[in-house]
């Protein structure tokens, strides 16, 4: 059959284009009122402090951003064996096709809960937020 | 429509040596990792691309091994770069110079 | 056969047991510093791997069946291999981890992670007995990642001290980029050959057409492609390279001297014996068997590359000593020393000729060598640790009049010092005459006379330090009140086997000379 | 196995006397040490009654005296083995090892006062690798030896010694050292060109002495330039001029038990070497450079006798004489005349019981008075009359007077030098050079002694100067005794000395 | 397995008349199917506005709009007039490219998806083997919209909106990638038509091999994942009105505005795709054709977010971090081994 990738390209051309024309309508109907204060950021009414793209924030999202570089990789190597496993399991039977797999998620279950354990995805909450949250909880 | 094999060597390559070219001018510890990255990925490019042309799985398979090491590289990195901006706050890599370099 | 197969693989199968056994003693009680049963699992894990690997290596593994052995272990369609080589370094490797971890038991006692620092050796310890054994470029690659990426952790592992940092730093960067020289070079030589099992390589060399391995055996590919010298060329260098960082050679020889001076004394100690080890095997392995030089010579078009190693050889060599010779800093003084002495292993690869005896003398020379300096520069670091412990200084000046405080401890660093010269007070002058008698069988004399020369040299620089510890007086006062144990019975134990080396070098040569026959 | 019960007894000891306490050491250490005593005796016993007619262990390895080889390790293509064994040039310098050690040992309980277990087990640390050094019958083994004595040496001088120490440890190890390496690099030059095998030392002489074609480099053969190179290696040990500038620094610096097994021993390690490699195994080249070899003896002997009148310092004077008794036994050596080469090894054993007398005694001097320079002190004799007494007793054996072992040993070697057919006609001048060396040292020793012992007691560092201890005299006297002994029936050591040089001066003694 | 019926753009091509194997015409036919799909999915998203609107005014028990045509069906082109006719106001510090590029990718990467899925009918635009892979792939380019969108406006609402949203996403990327390979351990393929064709038999009675039936927990574990992947409640923390405004769209108006909720929607939708695909037995079902019966299955996977979103409460950060790797990381896991077990036992 012929090659999928065509019609795939196909549509992105497409899924840009809805777009961009959007776009394109837009700036030709829309009006144009350069006016003082109205392109402040929102921040609540208050006059806008610093630039948000400078700020610290907290350091757990890089641990779970490494957390999920590393397991996402897994699912890439876990891929290819679910695919094959069918077959697998009628050529070599089924102890020699899951067996290393159990083995790499055992491996991989040691290490999450390692993580787990020490911390590296409980989410410490800064003691104002503890305090407000007592309240839901 | 098969491609040559020549114009993915080349390809490769010239990402190698952009990689290659970051890493000896950035002096920012991430671009220097992501352009190491860049390195690993044209090795990457070599790999599936050859392992279409010799028709076997060897290079797609090394492939997926080079990503998963590439992440695990990455992760570390990021640790060492970490601690390496709470000791020096800035992630220079020219910047630390307790030892001689 | 040792049955099943793959317990053969039990070195690197203990070590990376007892690994996840730390992880989970840690996530039993993530803030344990119960420093005893830590420590205890990483020791045991270590000689559980040392016996399995001695009792393997005299059950005959990887000798011939018709010798009385049982015949290499093959494992996943050969792409690890478990012979005698395999074998001789996993054997190194469990030493040096064995000291190194019952080092660390006092070195580490007071830190707040230490079920990650002993895992962490050991994950790398298991990367290198993998190394020992890959029979394949990309088994070796990932094995090689896995002796690599732990101890980026483990020299930055004092996360508050600026050197440790800095060392992990400039040891992760430079280490990063050259596996992805060593990962593009892989790629070239399978785009080359189509394949990437060693015995492959060759047998795509010798033929001159694509190889391929279908289900572990190897056939020409249908296309009856041609290999691509000129590529494999490239690749081959480039795979230089990247090893040529793990061996600490010149010119990736960079990071060796910060990450050493930077890390924890027995970290140092175990990247410059056990890590420099595992970078070897995978080069023995490597060139002796998948870039046979014979071979590549008749093809021509590819380098022949132990004219590279001569000239990496030498430079190490030289570079190695001069720079020790000038070193303040006794730590410092090791690193570079250490340098030098991978010039002295890389002479095992560069006095090679085409197969047969020389090439067995030659690489036997720098297997055995790797041996004994894996106890002696093993056992220097560790002493640097012991003066670390104690808070003496860094500089040679500090170590005066150690002696009359450590009569013992400085005894065995003599020993050691003594011995990495090339006295014949310990291992260190056999193995370093092997591998002048090697340079001398291939008449290599540039090589023979470097070696002379460094040995010469380094005893100048060596014998600094003797003189610090045992008749220079002390400068200021120094206390010494703690005498740890685990550090001294490791030092001391290095140093009994270092001296026992002597009269033992006897086997070490002989079966590192079988290992390789039986490559 | 009495040799191998010899080493590890010895070594043995040193661990023991390494762990004892400070006090204890000193006596535990003799006490240790007179165990070899004893079995050397034994065996120099049984050798005399044994093996007297055993031919050199070299040429005729088949008669070798205690004799043991056991296949040790494979260095690719070279099989180095454990292989020990006596002659009778081995036999004497072996008992003059142990008893100088013992007596050594009991010498310095009265100057070394701190560290002294360290001291002591170094003491017979070193006396191992001597015993090794003499028995040693492989390469690899008498190297390690060889190189073992090297050490602890280095920290007697080092820790031990005096002022300027550091500098003497220093230059001592470097010069050794380089030589070493210098000997290796000719010895095996020619081992790669015979392509002999089996590196022990019998091996090496028959293929050496047969070896034929040898590579030419630059005009001159192999064989020479190897010799050369070994010669050199071996002189510094010696030493010979101008080899020799480290042994002042050393003797001055080191204590003076160290600079008794220095004189005593130490030296004769490099004539002993030389006799073995370069006169063994290369006598053709040996007997070709005779004269030069010759000359280089005789010139040693002059320039030491020379130094050592120029000397103040009593230990200065002993050591730069001792260079010049070190020439007579090159003198010896390349007479390759019976009398000469049995002289010259007979010279090895008197010059180290009489050097390390004459060193003990001035040791003794300078415990009481703290001085060593001639012109402090006067007038000796009637402090510490015993010392004095040795004293002159030990300058007269130096000078060669009759009845002393000193002077059997120049005798021969003069009478042996005298018409060797090696030096040709310069026989006769060179020996005759050689013996106005010992005129020089004979008036030179008895003017210092004149100065130092008699006359009014005078002296600038006013200790107070009592008689020595019993325990720093009796090793004198034993010295003395045994000298004598030496000097009455040298034919205790001469015989089976000649019978061991017996198959290099072309037979019958 | 064949593929169930011949890619949208063959289709085509045998329609008009054209030589299906050249490529000019396949580019062609399969520009004109990507348009169709495009406006077919557009328009769909249009009428799920304004469900949405509706439903929700249900759930709180008021009257939605209802003036604009019948239901209030014309506000739907009144609001998009509307919304593009708007003045774009671009806040002081953007940083610009990034601001204007997060839009564009937010709204594009979701239709993307939408190439491999089979419609039914023959409506099925390419059908690569490893589709199931694409799909994911393409689901989770949004999140990078979304950090782009957050980063950029220079607002602080926007910047922890934008990390929020990553935070999540990777944290339930996992458990919906894995459960999905839970999948295709039964399907022994990526390729969608095959995942589909497994399911044409049935298991019980009248009930079909769906794997929704067949691995009713995976099912489960599928549902909630998407919940949180496309942002609706519990999972909405990223845009929580009462949190943080609207998250990495407070910034945001004019055509940029409708992108970024257009984009959300086709995000939902495209969603519920995939688990019609692979949970539902795609286009199958009785008497109705088959492109009918996947948007049933849609707007019922709609309809489930739907409730979800008024009937649940909001979680927070903490919470959803610790749902994700202790409990939906862990079942996934658990989940995929148990299935390759049963797979393994009755294979």
């Amino acid at each position: 059959m012929s090659n999928p990738w065509i019609a795939i390209g196909a549509l992105a051309v497409v899924a840009l284009a809805i777009p961009i024309s959007m776009m394109v309508v837009s700036s030709l109907l829309r009006p144009s009122v350069p006016e003082q204060g109205k392109t402040a950021t929102y921040e609540s009414g208050e006059v806008p402090t610093g630039s948000s793209q400078k700020i610290k924030f907290n350091i757990q999202y890089y641990m779970v951003a490494l957390l999920f570089v590393v397991f996402d990789i897994e699912t890439v190597l876990i891929f290819p064996w679910t695919v094959i496993y069918r077959d697998a399991v009628s050529a070599v039977g089924m102890t020699r096709a899951l067996l290393p797999m159990v083995a790499f998620i055992g491996i991989l279950a040691v290490g999450l809960g390692w993580a787990w354990r020490n911390g590296a995805v409980r989410w410490v909450r800064s003691s104002r937020a503890t305090k407000g949250a007592d309240t839901y909880e | 429509m098969a491609v040559a094999a020549e114009y993915y060597l080349l390809l490769s390559a010239a990402i190698f040596c952009i990689g290659l070219f970051g890493v000896l001018t950035r002096r920012n510890a991430l671009i220097f990792l992501m352009s190491v990255e860049l390195m690993l990925n044209a090795a990457n490019i070599n790999f599936v691309a050859f392992s279409l042309q010799h028709g076997n799985l060897t290079g797609q398979v090394f492939a997926l091994f080079g990503m998963a090491i590439a992440a695990a590289e990455v992760a570390v990195g990021i640790g060492i770069i970490l601690v390496l901006y709470r000791n020096f706050s800035d992630v220079d890599v020219t910047k630390a110079t307790t030892m001689r370099w | 056969m040792v049955d099943p197969t793959w317990l053969a693989t039990a070195p690197a199968l203990a070590f990376g047991a007892a690994a996840l056994l730390l992880l989970l003693a840690d996530s039993v009680d993530p803030d344990t510093t119960n420093t005893t049963v830590l420590g205890g699992i990483a020791v045991a894990g270590s000689l559980g791997s040392l016996a399995a690997a001695v009792y393997l290596l005299y059950g005959g593994v990887g000798i011939p069946t018709g010798e009385g052995g049982t015949g290499p272990a093959v494992l996943f369609g050969g792409q690890l291999v478990v012979d005698q080589m395999a074998l001789f370094f996993m054997t190194i490797v469990a030493s040096v981890t064995a000291l190194v971890t019952l080092a660390s038991m006092d070195y580490v006692r007071e830190h707040a992670y230490q079920a990650e620092f002993y895992s962490l050796v050991l994950l790398s310890a298991t990367g290198m007995s993998l190394l020992a054994a890959a029979n394949s470029l990309a088994t070796g690659f990932v094995a090689f990642e896995l002796v690599s990426l732990p101890s980026y952790a483990l020299v930055a592992f004092l996360k508050k001290n600026r050197g440790s940092v800095e060392a992990g730093l400039k040891y992760f960067l430079i280490g990063a980029v050259s596996s992805s020289v060593l990962a593009y070079g892989i790629s070239l030589v399978y785009a080359a050959t189509g394949v990437m099992r060693f015995d492959a390589v060759a047998t795509a060399i010798q033929s001159g057409t694509v190889q391929t391995v279908v289900d572990g055996s190897v056939q020409a590919q249908s296309s009856g492609a041609s290999v691509q010298m000129s590529i494999l060329g490239v690749g081959i260098v480039m795979i230089i390279g990247g090893l040529a960082f793990k061996m600490a050679a010149v010119p990736f020889h960079f990071w060796a001297p910060e990450a050493y001076e930077g890390a924890p004394a027995p970290i140092s100690a175990f990247l410059s014996s056990a890590s420099k080890a595992a970078g070897f095997v995978i080069a023995f392995r490597a060139f002796a068997v998948a870039f046979p030089i014979g071979a590549l010579a008749e093809t021509g078009g590819a380098v022949d590359w132990f004219v590279v190693f001569q000239v990496l050889a030498i430079a190490t060599m030289f570079i190695g000593n001069f720079a020790a010779a000038t070193q303040e800093t006794v730590k410092r003084m090791l690193a570079y020393s250490s340098v030098g002495h991978a010039g002295y292993v890389l002479i095992g690869l560069a006095a090679l000729t085409g197969t047969g005896d020389g090439m067995s003398l030659s690489m036997s020379a720098g297997m055995a060598h790797l041996l004994v300096y894996g106890f002696m520069n093993t056992g220097a670091f560790l002493f640097i640790a012991l003066a670390e412990y104690w808070g003496v200084g860094r500089r040679f000046e500090d170590y005066n009049g150690l002696g009359k405080q450590a009569p013992v401890a400085c005894a065995a660093m003599t020993v050691f010092l003594f011995s990495l010269a090339g006295l014949p007070i310990g291992g260190g002058f056999f193995s370093k005459f092997y591998l002048f008698q090697a340079t001398l069988n291939v008449s290599a004399w540039s090589l023979a006379a470097a070696l002379v020369i460094n040995s010469a040299l380094s005893l100048f620089y060596y014998s600094r330090v003797v003189k610090a510890m045992w008749i220079e007086e002390p400068t200021g006062e120094r206390t010494i009140d703690s005498y740890p144990t685990g550090l001294y019975t490791a030092i001391v134990a290095a140093a009994v086997i270092t001296v026992l080396l002597i009269p033992g070098f006897g086997y070490v040569s002989e079966v590192a000379f079988r290992a390789v026959e039986l490559l | 196995m009495l040799v191998e019960t010899l080493l590890l007894v010895t070594l043995l000891g040193a661990g023991i006397v390494m762990l004892a306490p400070d006090r204890v050491a000193g006596k535990l250490a003799a006490g240790i040490s007179v165990i070899p005593v004893a079995l050397t005796t034994y065996m120099y016993y049984v050798f005399l009654t044994d093996y007297n007619g055993a031919g050199n262990a070299l040429l005729s390895p088949g008669e070798v005296a205690f004799g043991t080889q056991v296949p040790w390790l494979n260095l690719g293509e070279y099989t180095v083995q454990y292989y020990v064994g006596l002659d009778g040039v081995s036999m004497p310098l072996l008992a003059l090892t142990t008893i100088l050690t013992t007596l050594a040992i009991v010498s310095a309980w009265t100057p070394i006062d701190e560290r002294q277990s360290q001291f002591y087990g170094l003491m017979l640390l070193m006396e191992v690798s001597l015993i090794g050094v003499f028995t040693a019958l492989d390469f690899f083994l008498w190297f390690v030896f060889w190189e073992g004595v090297l050490i602890p040496m280095y920290f007697l001088i080092g820790v031990w010694g005096g002022p300027r120490r550091k500098y003497a440890a220093i230059k001592f190890f470097v010069y050794t050292n380089v030589a070493s390496l210098v000997m290796f690099a000719g010895l095996f030059a020619l081992v790669f060109a015979t392509d002999v095998t089996t590196l022990s030392l019998p091996a090496m002489a028959t293929a050496f002495r047969t070896a034929t074609g040898l590579p030419t480099i630059a005009g001159y053969s192999l064989a020479t330039i190897s010799f050369v190179l070994m010669f050199i290696g071996f002189a510094v040990k010696v030493p010979v001029f101008p080899l020799h500038t480290w042994l002042p620094d050393a003797h001055v610096e080191a204590p003076t038990p160290v600079s008794v097994m220095l004189a005593g021993v130490l030296l004769k390690m490099g004539t002993y070497a030389l006799l073995r490699f370069n006169f063994t195994m290369l006598e053709a080249t040996a007997r070709q450079l005779a004269v030069p070899l010759a000359i280089v003896g005789v010139v040693s002997v002059i320039y030491g006798a020379m130094l050592a009148l120029a000397q103040r310092d009593l230990k200065r004077i002993v050591a730069y004489s001792s260079i010049s008794s070190m020439g007579y036994v090159i003198l010896g050596l390349v007479a390759f005349t019976p009398l000469g080469m049995g002289g010259a090894t007979f010279q090895m054993v008197a010059h180290g019981l009489i050097s390390g007398l004459m060193f003990m005694t001035v040791g003794v001097i300078y415990n009481t008075t703290h001085t060593r320079m001639v012109g402090d002190m006067s007038g000796l004799a009637d402090r510490m009359p015993w010392t004095a007494g040795i004293f002159v007793a030990a300058a007269f054996g130096y000078m060669g007077l009759p009845l002393m072992a000193g002077f059997a040993a120049e005798f021969f070697i003069f009478q042996g030098a005298f018409n060797a057919a090696t030096l040709g006609a310069s026989a006769p001048v060179l020996t005759s050079l050689a013996m106005f060396g010992i005129v020089i040292v004979a008036g030179y020793l008895l003017w210092a002694m004149q100065r130092t012992l008699f006359g009014s007691f005078t002296l600038e560092t006013d200790y107070e100067v009592g008689r020595a201890a019993f325990h720093d005299v009796a090793p004198l006297a034993v010295l003395l005794l045994l000298v004598i002994a030496l000097g009455v029936a040298p034919d205790l050591s001469l015989d089976m000395i000649q019978h061991a040089v017996a198959p290099l001066t072309g037979g019958g003694a | 397995m064949a593929p169930v019926s011949a890619p949208l753009p063959e289709t085509l091509a045998e329609l008009a008349g054209l030589d299906p194997n050249s490529v000019p015409v396949l580019v062609l036919m399969s520009l004109i199917g990507a348009a169709f799909i495009g406006s077919l999915m557009l328009t769909q998203t249009a009428l799920v506005i304004w469900a949405k609107r509706k439903i929700t005014a249900a759930f709180t028990d008021r009257i939605a709009i209802n003036r604009v045509g019948p239901a209030g069906l014309l506000i739907i082109p009144a609001d998009a007039v509307r919304l593009l006719s708007k003045e774009l106001i671009v806040p002081d510090g953007v940083d610009r490219p990034a601001w204007d590029l997060a839009p564009l990718v937010i709204a594009s990467s979701a239709l993307l998806g939408f190439a491999v899925i089979p419609m039914g009918n023959g409506i099925h635009l390419a059908d690569p083997e490893v589709g199931l892979a694409y799909v994911f792939a393409t689901a989770s380019i949004a999140s990078v919209g979304l950090v782009m969108a957050g980063y950029a406006s220079n607002n602080k609402y926007s910047f922890l909106g934008g990390l929020r949203a990553v935070a999540q996403n990777v944290a339930y990327e996992i458990p919906l990638i894995l459960t999905g390979a839970s999948v295709v351990i039964f399907a022994g393929s990526l390729q969608m038509s095959e995942i589909v064709a497994a399911q044409s038999q049935t298991l019980v009675g009248p009930i079909p091999s769906w794997y929704a039936f067949v691995n009713p927990f995976a099912f489960a574990l599928f549902m909630i994942a998407n919940l949180a992947e496309v942002g609706r409640n519990p999972f909405d923390i990223p845009e929580a009105p009462t949190e943080i405004v609207a998250g990495y769209q407070t910034e945001y108006s004019s055509v940029y505005f409708v992108l970024i909720y257009l984009g959300e929607f086709i995000h939902i939708f495209l969603g519920g795709a995939i688990i019609a695909t692979i949970f539902l037995g795609g286009p199958a079902g009785p008497v109705l054709p088959g492109i009918v019966w996947f948007l049933i299955k849609i707007w019922g996977v709609f309809l489930f977010t739907q409730w979800a979103r008024s009937a649940v409460p909001r979680v927070r950060i903490d919470q959803l971090i610790e749902i994700g790797w202790k409990g939906m990381l862990v079942l996934s896991l658990a989940n995929l081994l148990l299935t390759a077990v049963i797979v393994g036992v009755i294979a």
